[in-house]
């Protein structure tokens, strides 16, 4: 640059915040006399128009082109004094502040000390200015599209109300229908509504809006872009069927030959066909083929279905397909799964076939399910008492430290099925009840008032001792050991992430917490972003969550992303990594290091490039790139470095 | 007891023992119960029970008869009522205590080495006879029915009560006496 | 000089949470001592272990990184990734015979006033045990006795002063 | 070009003596050499006497390779003597720019070098315990030797200089690259490294992909990968940090880069730099863990700066018994 650096500094009284124990005019004299400084004053208030005025005039009388300001935090006036240079047509980013009050004359006793500090704070911002870079604030086009991963309840909602504000919306759900977790509920605490009944107007209402697109049986592939320009890849997996040409009317599932296959959908508790739709008010309500077990795909013999099909819906042939649409927000509500509780042999689950989990109870005692709402033992009868055990793998090291939050309401709701569906002995084996919900702990008192058999203990083993099923807890009100003779064991297994959840936190570029679950940028005040600008979480992907939660996320991540999306533009601050082409050895050091993957590789170029749109600007590239071609703008290496050895001038 | 202290034998478990606390008038709510343990820190016999109110109330649910019936914490209740006051459920631990103890005098459960049944016993059967109740001679039968040294222990209450007039020492009737009887009667069959 | 030593340390916060809680200190009227000069980077993670070599070289007595608490980084883990440095460069640092009191790696948080004021305080009372940072003086004068116009930095080093007076 | 031949000298300080082979290894280039330059200084080729190199004018030499540290006062001497004789002063070698190997002495202070060097060392045959004075009598007489200096220093703590090429030793071709330019007057501005501005990872052919390491080994402790990037193997290696030329000499045989040609261009400390890049490899969430890790690496100030300890900004052990 060789334009002539000319440096005003203007120490700022603060009243007396600052007076009294600095030396004001004694710091404006010894900034006087500093390597580039043309002008050096003192004031009362700096912040106060008056004190502005003065840069303004200094800047356009005296072409003052670099401004030191001593006064208060950074953090209070920075941008203050940074639209002061800019609207006499400075940049802003011209501007030092030295912390002359919180770290001067707030916090120090001694007169001559706190002067003789801020004489070296002013010192380095006048070492230090000299070196710095016009900045801009930049702004780049925002697409208005939301794409929802995870057709669940958080997710429904999510698009139903991003849909509501008049974007576009798409939803990818993995599963052949969307509905999610909730879709298998027969009812929900604490009202016990039916939950189908208060769930399939609204995933109607997705199939139905003109603004809302549904992928089904397709899943995330890759993510590029950053905020307000996601550019995804989804893949649509061969479904086998043309949803264009299939009515739904159910006759290839009637007639196909293999009816033996495991019904995920069901929990295994009953079987479904090789062409099927998961359940019946399924959306979209039209079947798929699972290719593993037909026997088409294994035989290659067969093809009933399309034989029989009325409009020639089914296609052997169709191949997954990769689409790839443009967004400007990601809404991620991909939910959880159950914990596996084969995994803790103590709980017999695989082992005797009247210990169930809490979903395969809740497909018994729905009337749609697969017992019609019996509560059944494997033998076809009624079990005379039932256990519910409370926290299998949750608040526990071994699986989950965490707890899964909606699971002691839940096993409530169970417990008063089991007592409405067979009026046996009902137990629950708890280790704290926690009903913390809206009229959840109302409902806890009214399922005591049934007779319920509450023991607090946790149920530890289930044994089976001559063809009786004993839970063993210690019951810690009674301080007793006890085996409570049963013949049907309930395990409230714990909320955990699902298995994809890792996979897809690498497509999205976003972190997850020890848990595994997605990380929140804020546990308390940014529930709802990510650290990744751009993609928000809804829902118990985020961590356990019940249907209430779930909604309000949902409903929230939307607002996140409309107000997003609404601005119309993205800002992106000035403070970034810059690469250095000509420098970069391509060592890739900085890749890892960066929580936003906002720097990537160019394997043409073999450097490391930034994206200035995803880069937070912390620097941590910067602070180990071995050869200097990282910087962070506005602290360069240099620019510190300056800044150090001003510290250390006086 | 007989079984291991720390172990609670299934079978030997009474799970109609809550529904009979329950059908005592104010034993309904006793389902509610969540163990926060207000009674039993509000008690101030509770240091000399054998089990704290909130115990008592578990091992109803749980269906120890045997031990709710023998237990001595029904007996040391003063009746004081800060428990039921203080209840956050609504429960009315006292009058789950006057149901233990009225299921154990009927069905014999009781401590045979626990005197206070006798004492509860003595007391129905003189306002039985009176229509009300007289001290001396409540005392005096409670006595024999025991050991009727204890008597003395009490001689300088009652020396001072009589002297200020408190106690009486010839029993008085009440008019309609057959009217109280029927009352204690019915209950006593009820039960 | 019968002056009490007075060791100069310089301390590179991190804006969100240490330079915060530096800040807090003073909107507290914490009082500490005013050894430490306070230079702002937006992260732990942007310090370069060069920048506590440079402030040695230029005579600083101690230096004080600070950052966000473990999990609490404002871009997630940038002090994590300072810690993995910091562990390398007390080895490093006391390979070439920088006592460990004079370099230290703390977290405090935009709420912590008081623990701000307990590190700066127990940094300077042991920097102060130590003493002057010493510079290998013997080595400067054969520098010195050269006389020559590049010299002028190393003679400033040497001399005990900071470059830009 | 002129048609006058090229003064050439060439001087080997505090050094191996690599470098000068490495000029050497030019191999058949030093006829092309021969033809457009005179060489007017070469001790270790030719005989020649300081008085010589006295005598000429000043800027009689039109460019002197000057290899070696400035260990000791002769050596300093002689670096003064032809950065006044010379038109152009390169230094040659890792020594001479960045102090080198022998950069590890400043480790140690000088009287603890020589006590090893002439007394405790299992081959030394000193019964006296005398260790070389500058000065002392023999028979009478004073006899001079060059002083050894407290540290070891770098050329350009004590003369201009004019090119840097560094390299443990520099590879021939750079060196015949550098005469080159220089007989075709093409050099860049003065102060520059006579090298490419990239670094080794920018020339080494490995595959650079997990960039963490759970847990530090050394060289004898594995046999590498070959496709595999080093770093990724959790071995030290240099190359990040260090300046392109070798043509990544060391990682192409299985070896680390240990950092000789110094650092990337404009990069003030480059054990600094590197020691930063190398520990965010172990980066995890567990403090303690990380911790373990990192301490894997046993030797972290002479791994880093095992070439440029004089070149750091702090130059070597600070000395606290120094006065």
């Amino acid at each position: 640059m060789s334009e002539e650096i000319k440096i005003g500094v203007y120490v700022c009284h603060c009243g007396s915040n600052i007076a009294d124990k600095v030396d004001c005019a004694a710091v404006a004299e010894f900034a006087s006399k500093l390597p580039n400084v043309t002008v050096a004053r003192d004031f009362q208030y700096m912040c106060a128009d008056p004190g502005q005025e003065l840069i303004r005039k200094d800047i356009k009388e005296q072409g003052i082109n670099r401004v030191v300001v001593a006064s208060c935090s950074p953090r209070m006036h920075e941008p203050t004094f940074r639209k002061v240079c800019e609207s006499v047509g400075l940049n802003g980013y011209f501007f030092e502040m030295a912390n002359i009050r919180e770290h001067v004359s707030w916090c120090t006793e001694d007169r001559e000390a706190a002067t003789e500090k801020a004489k070296a704070l002013v010192a380095a911002a006048v070492a230090r200015v000299p070196l710095q870079e016009p900045l801009y604030e930049r702004y780049a086009d925002m697409n208005d599209r939301v794409l929802v991963i995870g057709g669940g309840i958080a997710g429904i909602e999510a698009a139903l109300k991003v849909s509501g504000g008049n974007k576009e919306v798409v939803i990818v759900e993995k599963e052949p229908s969307i509905g999610g977790t909730m879709a298998k509920l027969d009812k929900t605490f604490p009202t016990l509504d039916c939950s189908a009944c208060i769930l399939t107007p609204k995933m109607v209402e997705c199939a139905q809006r003109d603004n809302v697109k549904l992928y089904t049986y397709s899943e995330v592939e890759k993510v590029d872009g950053y905020v307000g320009n996601f550019t995804v890849t989804i893949r649509k997996k061969a479904r086998s069927v043309d949803l264009d040409k299939c009515t739904g009317c159910g006759l290839c599932i009637t007639k196909c030959p293999t009816k033996d296959i495991p019904h995920e959908w069901e929990e295994n508790l009953t079987t479904r066909t090789a062409i099927f739709t998961p359940f019946p008010q399924a959306v979209p309500n039209k079947p798929v083929i699972d290719r593993e077990n037909c026997r088409y795909f294994t035989t290659g013999k067969c093809g009933i279905c399309a034989k029989v099909c009325p409009t020639d819906a089914v296609d052997f042939e169709q191949e997954d397909e990769l689409v790839t649409e443009d967004f400007g927000a990601i809404i991620v509500a991909t939910g959880f799964e159950l914990f596996d509780p084969s995994v803790g042999p103590q709980w017999g689950f695989g082992k005797f076939d009247n210990v169930i989990t809490s979903l395969q109870f809740e497909r018994m005692v729905n009337a749609s399910g697969p017992t019609k709402g019996k509560v059944l033992l494997k033998n076809g009868e009624e079990p005379k008492s039932i256990a519910i055990l409370h926290c299998i793998g949750s608040r526990d090291e071994n699986y989950h430290e965490y707890c899964s939050r909606f699971c002691c309401t839940a096993a409530l709701k169970l417990a008063h099925l089991a007592k409405e569906k067979t009026n046996g002995d009902v137990y629950s084996f708890y280790i704290d009840m926690r009903t913390f919900g809206k009229g959840y702990e109302e409902f806890y008192n009214r399922i005591m008032s049934e007779g319920i058999h509450f023991i607090r203990g946790k149920g530890t083993e289930v044994v089976e001792r001559k063809g009786q099923l004993l839970v063993r807890t210690e019951d810690t009100l009674l301080g007793k050991y006890r085996e409570v003779p049963v013949d049907m064991v309930v395990l409230m297994a714990a909320c955990q992430p699902g298995q994809d959840t890792e996979k897809l936190a690498q497509t999205l570029a976003i972190q997850r917490s020890a848990d595994g679950f997605f990380l929140e940028a804020h546990p308390k005040l940014e529930p709802l972003k990510t650290a990744t600008d751009g993609i928000f979480l809804c829902g118990a992907c985020q961590g356990p969550k019940d249907i209430p939660d779930s909604v309000a996320q949902g409903a929230g991540a939307a607002s996140e992303a409309l107000s997003l999306i609404s601005a119309g533009k993205v800002k992106i601050s000035p403070i970034v990594a810059r690469c250095d082409e000509d420098k970069c050895g391509g060592c890739m050091i900085c890749i890892n290091l960066c929580p936003y993957t906002a720097i990537s590789y160019d394997e043409e170029k073999k450097v490391a490039v930034v994206n200035e749109a995803k880069c937070k600007g912390c620097g941590t590239c910067s602070g180990s790139c071995p050869t200097g071609a990282m910087t962070n703008t506005n602290f360069t290496d240099e620019q510190i470095m300056t800044q150090i050895e001003g510290v250390l001038a006086v | 007891m007989s079984a291991p202290a720390e172990y609670l034998r299934e079978e030997e478990l009474d799970h109609n023992l809550i529904y009979e606390v329950a059908s005592f008038p104010g034993g309904h709510k006793i389902f509610s119960c969540q163990q926060c343990g207000s009674c039993s820190g509000s008690c101030d016999m509770a240091q000399d029970m054998d089990y704290t109110p909130r115990k008592m109330i578990e091992m109803i649910r749980a269906g120890m008869r045997k031990e709710v019936l023998g237990a001595n914490a029904q007996w040391l209740c003063t009746t004081c009522y800060y428990c039921t006051v203080r209840c956050p459920r609504g429960i009315e631990p006292t009058e789950v205590l006057y149901a233990v103890k009225s299921i154990g005098i009927r069905d014999r459960g009781v401590d045979p080495n626990n005197d206070s049944p006798k004492f509860y016993e003595t007391f129905c059967d003189t306002v039985h006879k009176f229509g009300r109740q007289h001290e001396p001679t409540l005392m005096a039968i409670y006595a024999f029915k025991g050991n009727p040294l204890r008597l003395m222990g009490f001689a300088p209450l009652g020396i001072g009560m009589l002297a200020k007039g408190k106690l009486g020492l010839a029993p008085s009737r009440v008019k309609n006496v057959d009217e109280v009887r029927k009352l204690i009667d019915r209950y006593r069959n009820k039960v | 000089m019968t002056k009490e030593f007075e060791p100069r340390i310089v301390g590179i916060l991190c804006n969100w949470c240490s330079y915060a809680g530096a800040d807090l200190a003073g909107i507290s009227r914490i009082k500490y001592p005013p050894n430490v000069r306070i230079v702002r980077v937006m992260c732990s993670g942007r310090v370069d272990p060069s920048f506590v070599l440079k402030a040695f070289a230029e005579g600083a007595d101690g230096v004080l990184v600070s950052g966000c608490h473990p999990v609490d980084c404002h871009y997630i883990e940038g002090n994590y990734k300072m810690w993995a440095r910091k562990v390398m460069l007390e080895t490093m640092l006391q390979q070439l015979g920088i006592e460990p009191e004079r370099f230290r790696l703390t977290w405090v948080s935009a709420n912590e006033g008081e623990l701000f004021k307990q590190y700066v305080t127990e940094m300077v009372d042991a920097v102060k045990k130590l003493g002057p940072f010493q510079k290998p003086v013997n080595w400067m004068t054969e520098l010195l006795e050269h006389e020559r116009s590049l010299g002028t930095a190393v003679q400033e080093i040497a001399a005990g002063g900071g470059v830009g007076e | 070009m002129s048609d006058k031949k090229l003064k050439l000298g060439l001087y080997w300080a505090a050094g191996c003596g690599g470098c000068d082979v490495a000029v050497l290894d030019i191999d058949e280039k030093i006829l092309d050499v021969a033809e457009v330059a005179d060489i007017h200084f070469w001790p270790i080729a030719m005989d020649f006497k300081y008085k010589d190199v006295a005598a000429m004018d000043d800027g009689f030499l039109d460019v002197c390779f000057l290899n070696g540290a400035i260990r000791n006062s002769e050596n300093k001497e002689v670096a003064e003597l032809l950065r006044a004789k010379s038109k152009v002063l390169v230094a040659l070698g890792t020594c001479a720019c960045y102090g080198g190997v022998i950069g590890l002495a400043n480790f140690c202070t000088r009287e603890e070098i020589l006590e090893t060097a002439f007394k405790k060392t299992v081959s030394t045959d000193n019964p006296e315990g005398i260790i070389p004075q500058p000065v002392s009598e023999v028979d009478g007489c004073e006899l001079h030797i060059p002083e050894v200096y407290e540290a070891v220093y770098k050329l350009d703590d004590f003369v201009n200089v004019d090119y840097y090429l560094p390299g443990c030793p520099p590879r021939a071709e750079l060196i015949a690259k550098a005469i080159d330019a220089i007989v075709a007057g093409q050099l860049p501005e003065p102060g520059s490294v006579l090298l490419p501005a990239k670094t080794v990872c920018d020339e080494c052919k490995r595959e650079k992909k997990d960039r963490h390491v759970d847990e530090f080994k050394r060289p004898w402790e594995l046999i590498p990968d070959e496709e595999k990037c080093l770093l990724d193997q959790g071995l030290v290696c240099m190359g990040p940090a260090t300046r392109a030329g070798c043509g990544a000499a060391c990682t192409n045989v299985n070896m680390p880069c240990r950092g000789c040609y110094g650092p990337a261009e404009g990069v003030i400390d480059q054990g600094a730099k590197a020691m930063s890049a190398v520990a965010v490899t172990a980066v995890s969430t567990n403090l303690a863990e990380m911790e373990k890790v990192i301490s894997q690496v046993k030797d972290p100030a002479g791994t880093f700066y095992m070439y440029g300890l004089p070149n750091s900004l702090l130059r070597g052990r600070q000395m606290k018994e120094a006065k």
